[in-house]
């Protein structure tokens, strides 16, 4: 059964701890400004390439350069925000998801554009896992992703029921005009809205990054997955996002063990498609999510 | 560039607009008038794209088919396979709301193209199946084919047009515009809101089919590249938005200037200096997301609004 | 009179990390050509066009090429599925002949192409089978094979598996797996259960071969790969060290002697580009970009009527040698009215009636930072 | 004409209507009054089938509805109004009462790809309906105004109007009189004493404006926490105590001439 | 007494078209203002644009002699401006407690403990809810849930967008009684409100409003008493 632990259960932590830190700002963007954010993937992947140039210039252990990433992703995020979602806040938000479409272009062939479109590793070789208890082997990377996910878990979930912005932000999300009319400043609780979605995006492309490599497509492919994982936990649920992304992550691996026979009991090739499938029974028979999330 | 040149390109950029149209069309059946947020457009374009060319090529040991049927027949087949899959995805999650049906939506398109590329004895998988006809492809060869092609495609526009324009300006499209505003009162006042979303999505499911088939034959061959979902779903989109949701005319509009500007970027983006050649198809990509955001911005309500239909006034 | 070149390549789609290099490839051929004497009596101008992975983006691209910026000839597509649509709704009805460096799909030699659709890799089946002999003379009967689920890795996988099947060997274990996912640990540990002696890897290195045989090494899984062209890049010596790569081998097209083109081409390109040239498929597309180049030399006009035979004519033996960076030699003998015959960087290239070519095989290991040849079969 | 038999409702905690039983006689106006959260709106809800029955029977004309669904209930003369406007907001007013309308043959796919002739006259009828009732409830000025953009009192007139639209045997009125002018709503009551009177049509109304009921209401219904209080005549109830002390408390601001 | 709230030649209306127009208005500190007026005549868009919710074209707003013309809203509020509109008005998932919470996040009041004490004692139907989700609850619930999170800020303004509609007689009283109350407390308010006749009863002065006009303005009593108003705003003599 180590088996089971090693190839299937911890890589599926690990992955999904980069769906549930990505998801967390779908989630959030989506139950504060109410679109679904198609870009949220490129921006973890400008989140990535910051650390990756980082890594150029200070070599040390690119998860302590973490802070340049996530400075970029914040500032493209608020960049984006600004210009092209703010116009058109007041229309229907098919607008906005429209307009994430196209940004989401924009991040992708930026990042083409300035770090090519090739692959590219934050660190090369091979490095062999660390063995515990002769038969448990965990690599030291997916050791500090699993860990450092929890930890952000926890503080946010602080964050958002203690802290008075967190909680201005559940007010905002559930009903924006009122929340106006209240006089919080909407647009601020947006902005932080960004800055935690893009700090947290940023994180879990450098951990994607470290995981493989680098390339601008890195984010784009996480995306379905992540949506998955925040409509999973529930729309606007932070903390649903992440148990959504645990779930997805873990899922997706553990379907192709061979659970009822030698063959694995999904085939990989249709590994993808778990996720959904699971989305989309969800979807009808707990619309809300596991975290009881908006109905939309 | 010589005049021919200019021609049999405005030709090509016609017959993909054209098709593009009709998926337009489609979405706009549903988003437009029903206010069905179908993110999985791709899906339906797939299955009826290799439908049609299932039920149209010849007999191949690779994958499914020898039906060899003519093409009006692989057409029909691709409606009524899509609009079969469309059915019975209506069935099972039309009563989501919005962004959840995209959801969903997505979730089954992707489901779908892991289908096509896994199932190689149904589709020859990644490999693709080859020998999709043209009509009249014995009797006309060459450039002049395209043209004929075109004519075509213009004829299933027109055609999917009328319907649609029927639809819209009928009680049964008002009745779904209420629908799509407030499903509750909708409920109230007597109007059986599933009846009229299982309608809708088959319909528009159906006429994406076509868009499918139409292409297959186009290409005259088929592999998942031919349903990307950004250049099916995600331009689609655009197009529609570009163009003025829920209004045919729009949609037309919007599939082909949109299509024209995707297009055209790259013939200004190969005129960059040397030193950017190999970056330019980046820049035409960037160039595509600031346009997009350009239109959004400056015409909001798409190209050609959303009108109510005339009623007669006296 | 400067002359465009179409270059077709997939260069925002689902392989978009590949094509930089590919895509120096075609500047540097370009470059040798202009700096050789130019072509016709002008330049050769390189004119890109970008299917984005798609066969609308594919048909879209081609047809631009091909009615406004009015080039003699293609090069590209990448891969399979956007060459033939390009080829079946715009180069072929256009009557423009269309060069592919790398379309493996076997369904291209049975294209009604009006003997405009050419190609210099063998197709799928011909690297499928080499590498089961191959595989087989090496002594090992028993293997695990993984292939990635696109028409390069199904096409080169399952001859593989029907080959190797049915000269003995014993597949005990058969994966088909998805691109860009991050882990393959679980397709792994399906493949390790059965027992193979090695894993047949039919992959990029830039995406899932990488990180299969990465994940493999890491998990303890496997420690002998058989790797195809897709595999054989410099970046996966660099990323897995080549004392862990040391019992592998790959398969690649090459040429039939030991072939000197390569190293050729291999120096040239990193005294250009600073950066190792020993990635897939770079050799193959600085080959046919520079083939399109000789082809309308050779044809003396950019008509395109003229392209199909031309190319045959520089491509194929009788003929003075040519190689790459060999302009100004080549473009003296078509003067003369001298007969060429290119051979590449990736084989000596000589077409059927289908625009296929034969190619040869080589069975590569890892000798140092780099890859050496050490056989070749027909 | 409608018969409520034992209902109960829940929202998935208490139940909010608990054992209920009345009568709605047919051709009468009946008022539906109780204090803020009686769990009047879910009656209403009930009886529409917008919500489920946690237990009980209702009956319509003597037929059992429970299992019915709301447009069921609907196409057998059920017409109801929402007390938070529920508008199509983007169809304009006229458009709002023309789709309200039940156009059963210009609502057929069918008939309307193949058929396009079969529905005109129908189209002709409902729109004329629309027009006189745009006329009827004095928002001429908006009528081609989109829905969505209607005063809070507008869209509560576009609500009557629009349950009027399904020419029905009995109208469900929930709190039609709140914010709409008082003036206004006088020659709204007419109009549904008029109704009443000509053609029959049976009401049941919610309302707190005690004045408006009486002026209408035959009976009442009483209802407080989840209940039946009583039911009777306005003046009777006005005076009992139980109603007085959970309803009206001191009356101070009472209307009353 | 000098005015707290004044509206000069106010003009605004919605994507250019106009209204209500050329609106002046005063409210003096510590009294009951009504607007009264048919439906659609522009009453919620006069409240919405003074709460700076709507684009004001043309016309100045003043408030304790302070310009307050270009203030956004969540600036007004920190100043002593809250408002009820007069749909939408509570947070529908978030429950009775976190709904008055809200109230307190733009103006902090000094004790936040005692004035949620104060408001709970205003509504102590609400006292059962403080769990329950705001959307979960009756018509008259809510409004007292909207009432309650506007009063949370302490406000020395209080709009009120017909704040009794859809209220049962108890409360109608328990919320005029409220109000005079409030006013005791140092409040001003101007309201809209259609049960416009005990509205006007309670008010130290009322405004008639007709299609974006400010039609005739006077003391509660005399509009109460005025004939032309009586018939057309307040249902004819009926009553
Ligand atoms: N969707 C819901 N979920 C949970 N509880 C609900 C829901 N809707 C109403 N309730 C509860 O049911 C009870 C009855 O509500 P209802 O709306 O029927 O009252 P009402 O009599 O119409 O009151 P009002 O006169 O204030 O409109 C209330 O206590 C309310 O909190
Ligand atoms: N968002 C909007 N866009 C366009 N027009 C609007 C909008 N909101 C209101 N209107 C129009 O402005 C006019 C005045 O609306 P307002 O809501 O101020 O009326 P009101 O006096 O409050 O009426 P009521 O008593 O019915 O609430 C109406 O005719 C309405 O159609
Ligand atoms: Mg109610
Ligand atoms: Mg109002």
């Amino acid at each position: 059964m180590i088996d089971f632990i090693n190839l299937y259960l911890v890589p599926g932590l690990t992955i999904g701890s980069i769906y549930a830190l990505g998801a967390v700002g779908i989630s959030m963007v989506f139950g504060i400004l109410r679109f679904a954010h198609f870009a949220h993937g490129d921006l973890m992947t400008i989140g990535g390439y910051g650390v990756l140039t980082a890594v150029w210039f200070i070599p040390v252990n690119p998860l302590l350069l973490l802070p340049f990433g996530i400075a970029l992703a914040i500032v493209a995020a608020l960049a984006v925000d600004q210009f092209f979602y703010k116009p058109l806040r007041k229309l229907p938000t098919i607008y906005t998801v429209i307009a994430s479409f196209g940004v989401a272009l924009i991040f992708r062939s930026l990042a083409q554009l300035f770090w090519s479109s090739g692959n590219q590793v934050f660190v090369s070789g091979v490095r062999m896992p660390v063995v515990l208890f002769d038969t448990f082997r965990i690599s030291e990377l997916h050791m500090q992703v699993i860990s450092l996910t929890l930890i952000i878990a926890i503080a946010l979930h602080f964050f958002l029921t203690r802290s008075k912005l967190g909680r201005a932000m559940r007010a905002v999300s559930d009903e924006p005009e009122l929340a106006a009319v209240a006089g919080l400043d909407t647009e601020r609780v947006v902005r932080w809205t960004w800055v935690i979605g893009a700090s947290l995006a940023a994180t879990a492309g450098v951990f994607a990054g470290m995981d493989t490599s680098m390339h601008p497509n890195l984010g784009w492919n996480l995306l379905l997955a992540m949506f998955a994982a925040a409509v999973l936990g529930g729309i606007g649920k932070p903390m649903g996002a992440i148990v959504g992304g645990l779930i997805i992550g873990v899922a997706e691996e553990v379907a192709t063990f061979p659970w009822l026979t030698d063959e694995p009991l999904i085939s990989p090739s249709y590994k993808s498609a778990v996720a959904f499938f699971i989305m989309v029974a969800l979807l009808l028979f707990r619309p809300q999510g596991l975290f009881k999330g908006r109905l939309l | 560039m010589e005049m021919t040149g200019l021609l049999f390109y405005l030709v090509s950029v016609l017959i993909a607009g054209g098709i593009y149209a009709v998926l337009c069309l489609a979405l706009n059946v549903q988003w437009g008038m029903g206010g069905l947020f179908n993110a999985g457009i791709a899906g339906f374009f797939a299955v009826g794209a290799y439908a049609s060319a299932i039920a149209t090529t010849a007999v191949s040991a690779k994958h499914l088919g020898g039906f060899g049927l003519p093409i009006p027949f692989g057409l029909a087949a691709a409606m009524v396979v899509a609009g079969i899959t469309g059915w019975a995805v209506a069935k099972i999650c039309v009563g989501l709301k919005s962004d959840y049906l995209a959801m969903a939506s997505v979730g089954i398109a992707e489901i779908l193209r892991l289908v096509i590329v896994n199932e190689s004895w149904l589709t020859n998988g990644s490999l693709g199946i080859s020998g999709v006809p043209r009509p009249f492809g014995d009797l006309v060869h060459g450039r002049s084919a395209d043209i004929l092609y075109l004519a075509v495609v213009w004829t299933c526009v027109l055609g999917v047009y009328v319907l649609c324009q029927r639809l819209y300006v009928s009680p049964w499209g008002r009745t779904l515009r209420a629908i799509r505003d407030n499903e509750d009162s909708a409920r109230a006042a007597g109007k059986d809101v599933d009846k009229f979303r299982l309608q809708t999505f088959v319909i528009g499911c159906a006429i994406m089919g076509l868009a499918g088939g139409l292409s297959a034959h186009y290409f005259k061959f088929l592999s998942p590249s031919a349903t990307e979902p950004l250049l099916v779903t995600f331009l689609v989109w655009v197009m529609l938005m570009a163009g003025g949701s829920g209004n045919n005319k729009g949609a037309i509009a919007g599939a082909l200037v949109i299509w024209f500007l995707w297009s055209a970027t790259e013939i200004f983006t190969s005129r960059l200096p040397p030193e950017w050649i190999t970056r330019s198809s980046y820049i035409r990509m960037l160039l595509v997301g600031l346009i997009l955001q350009f239109v959004l911005q400056k015409f909001r309500s798409g190209l050609v609004p959303e009108k109510s239909p005339k009623i007669r006034s006296d | 009179a400067d002359t465009k070149i179409g270059l077709l390549m997939d260069i925002t789609g689902p392989i978009a990390s590949f094509i930089p290099p590919l895509q120096n490839a075609a500047n540097l051929a370009v470059k040798h050509v202009n700096e050789g004497g130019g072509l016709l009596d002008g330049q050769a101008v390189p004119v890109f066009g970008d299917t984005t992975g798609s066969s609308q983006g594919a048909v879209d691209a081609a047809g631009k090429l091909i009615n406004i910026e009015n080039v003699p000839i293609i090069m590209g597509a990448l891969m399979s599925g956007t060459t033939i649509a390009a080829a079946e709704a715009a180069a072929i009805p256009a009557g423009v002949v269309q060069l592919s460096p790398t379309a493996t799909s076997p369904a291209m030699t049975d294209i009604k192409d009006n003997d405009l659709l050419f190609r210099i890799v063998p197709s799928d089946n011909f690297q499928g089978k080499v590498l089961a002999k191959m595989v087989l003379d090496e002594g090992i009967k028993k293997v695990a094979v993984t292939f990635v689920n696109n028409d390069y890795g199904v096409g080169i996988g399952q001859t593989f598996v029907d080959a190797y099947k049915a000269a003995g060997g014993e597949v005990v274990a058969e994966v088909k797996h998805e691109e860009k996912k991050n882990s393959y640990r679980s397709e792994l540990a399906t493949l390790s259960k059965a027992g193979g002696d090695a894993l047949v890897v039919v992959a990029y290195a830039g995406d899932s071969g990488g990180k299969i045989v990465k994940q493999a090494i890491e998990g303890g899984l496997f420690t002998k790969f058989i790797g195809t062209d897709g595999l054989r890049d410099e970046a996966l010596i660099a990323d897995i060290g080549a004392e862990a790569l040391a019992t592998s081998f790959f398969s690649a097209p090459t040429s039939p002697e030991d072939n000197p083109n390569q190293s050729k081409l291999h120096e040239l390109y990193t005294a250009e580009y600073s950066e190792p040239a020993d990635k897939p498929f770079v050799d193959q597309t600085y080959d046919a970009t520079f083939m399109t180049m000789l082809a309308v030399e050779q044809a003396g006009s950019a008509d395109r009527t003229k392209m199909a035979e031309a190319l045959r004519a520089i491509a194929s033996a009788p003929g003075e040698k040519v190689g790459p960076g060999d302009w100004a030699k080549a473009k003296a003998l078509i003067k003369e009215g001298k007969d060429i015959d290119y051979d590449g960087a990736g084989g000596n290239y000589d077409f059927d009636e289908n625009g296929d070519v034969a190619g040869f095989i080589g069975k590569f290991v890892v000798d140092g930072t780099v890859y050496k040849q050490i056989a070749v079969v027909e | 004409m409608i018969s409520v038999e034992h209902v109960k409702v829940s929202y998935g905690g208490p139940n909010v209507v608990d054992d209920v039983s009345f009568d709605i006689p047919a051709g009468r106006i009946t008022g539906l009054i109780g204090p803020n959260g009686a769990g009047k709106t879910t009656m209403f809800n009930a009886i529409a089938g917008h919500v489920p029955l946690a237990g009980g029977r209702i009956k319509l004309e003597g037929k059992d509805i429970t299992s019915l669904k709301p447009h069921q209930r609907a196409a057998r003369g059920l017409a109801r109004t929402f007390q938070i406007p529920h508008e199509f907001s983007q169809l304009t007013v006229i458009e709002n009462f023309m789709a309200a309308a039940a156009t059963p043959i210009g609502e057929n796919v069918f008939n309307v790809i193949f058929r396009r002739g079969r529905f005109a006259e129908e189209e002709e009828k409902t729109y004329r309906a629309a027009r006189d009732m745009v006329a009827f409830l004095e928002i001429d000025q908006v009528k081609d105004e989109k829905a969505g953009n209607l005063s809070g009192g507008q869209k509560k007139l576009l609500e009557l109007g629009r349950a009027l639209m399904q020419k029905p045997k009995i109208i469900l009125l929930d709190e039609i009189g709140a914010g709409i002018n008082r003036t206004l709503l006088a020659k709204i009551s007419d109009k549904i004493l008029l109704l009443n009177k000509e053609q029959g049509l049976t009401f049941c109304l919610i309302e707190h404006d005690l004045d408006y009921v009486s002026k209408l209401c035959d009976e009442v219904i009483v209802m407080a926490q989840g209940t039946l209080l009583m039911r009777g005549a306005v003046d009777e109830v006005r005076q009992d105590a139980r109603v007085i002390e959970a309803y009206f408390g001191g009356g101070k601001y009472e209307a009353r001439p | 007494m000098s005015a707290l709230l004044s509206v000069q030649s106010l003009v605004a209306g919605y994507g250019g078209v106009a209204i209500i127009e050329d609106i002046n208005l005063d409210v003096a500190e510590n009294e009951i203002s009504v607007i009264i007026g048919p439906n659609g005549a522009g009453k919620s868009t006069l409240l919405k644009t003074i709460f700076a919710l709507t684009a004001r074209s043309e016309g100045t707003i003043s408030f304790a002699g302070k310009d307050i013309s270009g203030l956004k809203t969540s600036q007004l509020v920190p100043l002593g401006i809250s408002m009820v509109p007069q749909s939408r008005n509570v947070f529908p998932t978030l429950t009775v407690d976190e709904n008055l919470d809200v109230g307190t996040y733009a103006a902090p009041p000094k004790d936040k403990e005692a004035v949620r004490e104060n408001v709970l004692s205003l509504f102590p139907d609400l006292r059962d809810k403080l769990g329950q989700a705001a959307g979960e609850l009756s018509g008259g619930q809510r409004q007292m849930v909207a009432m309650g999170r506007a009063l949370m800020s302490e406000p020395k303004l209080l709009l009120l967008d017909e704040p009794t509609a859809g209220l049962s007689p108890a409360y109608l009283e328990i919320i005029f009684d409220l109000l005079l109350d409030i006013r005791k407390h140092g409040v001003t308010i101007l309201m809209v409100e259609q049960n416009a006749k005990q509205a006007l009863r309670i008010a130290d002065n009322g405004h008639v409003l007709v299609s974006g006009r400010n039609f005739i303005s006077g003391s509660g009593e005399s509009l109460l008493n005025d004939d032309a108003v009586r018939r057309s705003f307040l249902g004819g003599a009926a009553a």
